[in-house]
């Protein structure tokens, strides 16, 4: 896309915005379609696919045993790789993981950490060593909002996830211990319009970005805003609000099923 | 370990069988073009990008485009979850496959170019190499790019004795021989041959046989999925 | 852990108290704009070098600088030492760091160009990322890079049900939340939020009162630097 | 060589091929003279250098106490590695091994390994380790062939290499349990004409290259197509029969007393 | 600074140096204002920031228990890095450290090691580890002569480090055992005229410098030599013995009270 | 340890005297020029190709030539396998060893190009950079490098106090002192020098002469080894 339909595609996407509406026919804090698959991957301990809208993410979670964390001695250890391989985006390249990749690993992460998610003293092995749980996001087709994908792919593929103890001598496989359910929505701001679940052209054009999570009790576990650009605090507050309301939602209508099954 | 017994396989195969193989055209939105396949137990995704600029302007061809191929296995796709990035393995996979589904594809009509082929295995259970190939050949008939015709691929080993086609994990690890082929489809040439284990030289002729026949197989399915996808469409 | 005892922090500081700070503007000789920070325990030093031609030109903007910001830790600067080089979370601590001082940096004036801020943390005590970037807002100025106004930043954080602003180590490790900010000064906006742990919305909004004012107070500071530093010397 | 000079090259090469000759004067299977020295490097536990014409490759064989690996701790271990420095030709640049070298470095492996040339069994120690094999090819001097040099290399070394035993203390040194005697030859084909033992320039001017491994039976060990060309299955079959009956002749030739000393 | 400025910068020093002068107005062997703080940071085991002129570094000694190398049980284990952050020099460069990086943290270890500086055999511990002794020099600006700077800067940090013997149960905190106290006096030869502590100007024009490293009785430690240059063993000589002068000079000045303290 | 025993080192050697050395000039056909020498135990192969046109641009000298330097050690070239690759041992050889042939190179007949110099360790016994550079100096004449003359380079050491010429590994890693030294042999001028250990101002000195005295002998087998080379072959 040359700088100058960019330019033209931005200046569309603001005077929508200014009508309340969207490109693609939302109201503005509406999401795409949002699908969750999971079980894809047998080899693995957990995944999920997560659609929403075109953009698609699978999420692997692998478990084997190992060692705490020295400061940790009796608690699993959790490690969150997301990995933006070329195949997903035109602007993706090969190579180690760069700070997009990195950030959104970290902010799903922490989503899933700090949330209190996984019982993680629930992971100790009777010899000392402790379950890591490796949650690996492989995105396959970037059409904006990864970090909302992701986090639910993350979250997904946990739920359904059971420890191979079997296969290496723990007595028998056994559902991880999840806790809560950490639900990560991310807005935009255009020009003091909010708009949730941002596409690739919202998220590309938006000087400021923030992804909140929440958990069940809609309290926040977790934040991050990422652009250059700036915001009140009076936008904060209401995008804080939407996001937590909008997570409710989506945690009911889209993994209800899980959590409850 | 017994491979063979009343003359099936462990998945209850005949020796010329190929596993259950599936294609879906387009299952990428972002990509060029694109192509799912599940073939056994593996799950493959292939995407082409291109042709377009290349970056490091030096890797540059001035009459024709180049390709670029990247096999690439997701951390999950194995029963010990693998450190993510390239190992010797996938950058030999990736030499092999590039060069594999080089000789069909027209690349004078894109000079200063290139088309980027990228594969990833989100679950591997034996052939991956050629699952990828299979995946790869249809995304680049998907995306349009210019090719003589299709490659295929699949491998060919050896397990009791015995020639089979289309090895699975178990066959793979502990046969007596495996030997990956792709084919370009239009002319029976082929374009990948790898061989390790054991073969008399009368069982390579009848292994690279029975791999031709099997690629055969596959082409048939790439061209109906092609096929399937693009029905209906009009023409431009 | 008991954090708050008759309304007093470990170390005695009150829930909305900020921790000694001090800045030194200009303390290097080669940079083109300096400033080394104590804040609590942590003891930063950053160093702004232009607008400078940038090397790879693919790189280049055509109509603004480019900022380049990297935080990095000394191996030194903690209980066990650190290996050399940037980690995972240097490299997140980079990018949101830059995206906090950009908004204020008017870049049109350098097309082409780039501004560099290097950040080096000599010892950590929990809140490094807020004093980096107080250290480098206060660089920028020394350097002449033109601004719309500075950037202040703090953490403000969670401890037995209180919140609390500007967090030690030990609030930080065994705490209930942590939330740095920046601020653009001038307008009040906010330029950096991340936040980890555990906020009812009510807490929330407590918090980003807290935190900007603490970085309220935190631009004084650095304006006051600024001018005992300028104060004296003539204008060009 | 600039690419008109290539192009000239290339048909002068051609219109060798098609009246059955070569640029040096060979047959169209001869192989240029081929030198083997063993034990040129005292402080490796073996050694050899290969000429083939022009082209020199030195092989060392290194021997230490290691871990086996988890799916066969009842086996030795070889680590096959590669180094085209620099100095070998102008083309080959400094940094890690490219795809080139670690193909040829797999292939190696895979035709020592898979032919059985070592027999791993008797690899094990008394003490739960067993013996890492590493096979180290350093090139030296690169005119063509590299596959054939290096495998050759491989196998003279291994031939003469004993284990250093007594300095770890596992009583006195021995030679390598040798089975098997895996021979690669080259090929490449040029509109129909097949010519063994490519110089660098029949090498690069061709679009396919096979190289075929072969044990002291004549059964094949191994086989790697490279280039982006085709060959037909009558060609490929022509090509196997000719580089089996070749292997023999190089493995009495060239490493009989080896083998039989 | 463009090449047509650097031109003249150089001609005008070689122009001073023909009549025994500097830029700044020293001596030829006169050293710029030398400042030596220790125990900077409190959560290093030593520290210190060396200021020679604008020249600046800071030096950070950290201690920990480990494996000692094979072939010296008994010995603790030195480990020096230099980091040349691009914080302190327009021309560096963040990554790896580059050969400069390497070299100056080589010859800084060996003046270390060499002369003996630590008592290696007190640093063992009663489990069969040793204290790793890491040097860790961060330049903070660069305006000539990191050499001596990271030398003394070391050699200060060391002086004034405690093993952290009680936080990992190995009884009380000590300091290190220091026997010898290696000091580095850098020059340059500018067309016959050897300046000490060349300036960074003086540093880029000259051919060639070098870096004698002596211990309190004067006798040599370490030597090395850089650039692309030639000297004549009479200017090496002559360099020599002022190198060694101007040590005993600098140690008892500026080390004089970390020493006898 | 005892060193010094009658007289003779532990390999029989006077105190003054250098290993038996051999040098092959053109060991290589494919790098422009190219020596092999051994050296005691040492095996070293240096080949030198240019001057030839340098890739990354930025690198180009507009008035002259750059010199690189790559000294490796082969894997097997040791006791213990070493993993292949560049480590800081051996990054610091290359750049002394590169400072000490760059002297007698006369770089202005060749502006924006490079000369690059590779050396291989194929077998190390104590002396490895000085074996390089003896090499590589004979190298760069058989390539045609326009030089002032030659580099010669040799260890000089401390054994039982007593100032020693050409350490063997014995010497090198228990002995008290090590200097590799190269000398420009046509001006007798130092172009390597380092030194660890233990030398007393006059042990110095007395080393400094044995190994210039060293460095002489060397150039003579150098030259003699150029000559054979060349004698008989007509001048273009």
């Amino acid at each position: 896309m040359s700088d100058v339909i960019a330019e033209i595609r931005k200046d569309y996407i603001y005077g929508l915005a200014k009508r309340q509406e969207r490109a693609d026919g939302r109201a503005l804090d509406e999401y795409r379609p949002i699908q969750v698959e999971t079980a894809l991957i047998e080899k693995a301990e957990g995944s999920a696919r997560v659609k929403i809208g075109n953009t698609q993410v699978l999420v692997g979670i692998k478990l084997q045993p190992g060692e705490p964390f020295l400061d940790s001695p009796d608690m699993g250890v959790i490690i969150t790789n997301v990995e933006l391989v070329p195949l997903a985006s035109p602007t993706f390249e090969p190579g180690p993981p760069n700070e997009n990749a990195i950030e959104l690993a970290r902010v799903v992460d922490r989503g899933v950490r700090e949330s209190g998610a996984i019982d993680l003293s629930q992971l100790t092995l009777p010899d000392g060593k402790v379950w890591l749980v490796f949650i690996d996001v492989h995105v396959l087709d970037h059409d904006g909002n990864l970090m909302d994908a992701s986090a639910l792919g993350a979250l997904a593929a946990l739920l359904t996830a059971k420890t191979p103890a079997e296969r290496y001598g723990y007595g028998p496989d056994a559902p991880l211990p999840i806790k809560e359910y950490p639900v990560a929505v991310t807005a935009v701001d255009l020009d003091g319009e909010i708009m949730l679940d941002p596409s690739l052209d919202e998220e590309m054009i938006a000087s400021s970005r923030i992804t909140v999570i929440s958990g069940a009790q809609g309290a926040l576990a977790g934040m991050q805003k990422a652009g250059t650009g700036t915001l009140s605090s009076e936008e904060i507050s209401r995008i804080v609000k939407l996001a937590t309301s909008k997570a409710t939602q989506i945690r009911d209508d889209v993994l209800g099923g899980l959590i409850n099954g | 370990m017994e491979f063979i017994k009343n003359g099936k396989r462990i998945d209850k195969r005949l020796p010329n069988e190929l596993r259950p193989i599936k294609f879906e055209v387009g299952a990428l939105e972002r990509a060029d073009g694109s192509c799912y396949v599940e073939h056994g137990g593996n799950k493959v995704m292939a995407a082409v990008y291109g042709p377009r600029a290349v970056h490091p302007r030096h890797m540059q061809e001035a009459n024709r485009a180049i390709i670029r191929y990247r096999y690439n296995m997701a951390s999950f796709s194995v029963e010990e979850r693998r450190r993510p990035g390239p190992d010797r393995r996938s950058i030999e996979i990736s030499k092999v496959s590039r060069e594999a589904i080089d000789p069909v594809i027209i690349k004078e009509f894109y000079p200063r170019s290139t088309i980027d082929v990228f594969v990833e295995i989100l679950q591997a259970d034996a052939g991956t190499r050629s699952a990828g190939i299979n995946a790869a050949s249809v995304a680049l008939a998907d995306a349009g790019v210019p090719m003589r015709g299709l490659i295929a691929s699949c491998a060919v080993g050896k397990v009791d004795d015995t020639v089979v086609l289309d090895l699975v994990k178990e066959e793979d690890n502990f046969g007596q021989a495996d030997m990956p082929v792709a084919m370009d489809v239009r002319t029976g040439e082929i374009s990948l041959l790898q061989m390790d284990g054991h073969f008399t030289l009368e069982e390579f002729e009848e292994a690279l046989q029975l791999g031709k026949e099997g690629c055969t197989t596959i082409a048939e399915m790439q061209r109906e999925a092609l096929v399937q996808k693009y029905q209906g469409e009009g023409h431009e």
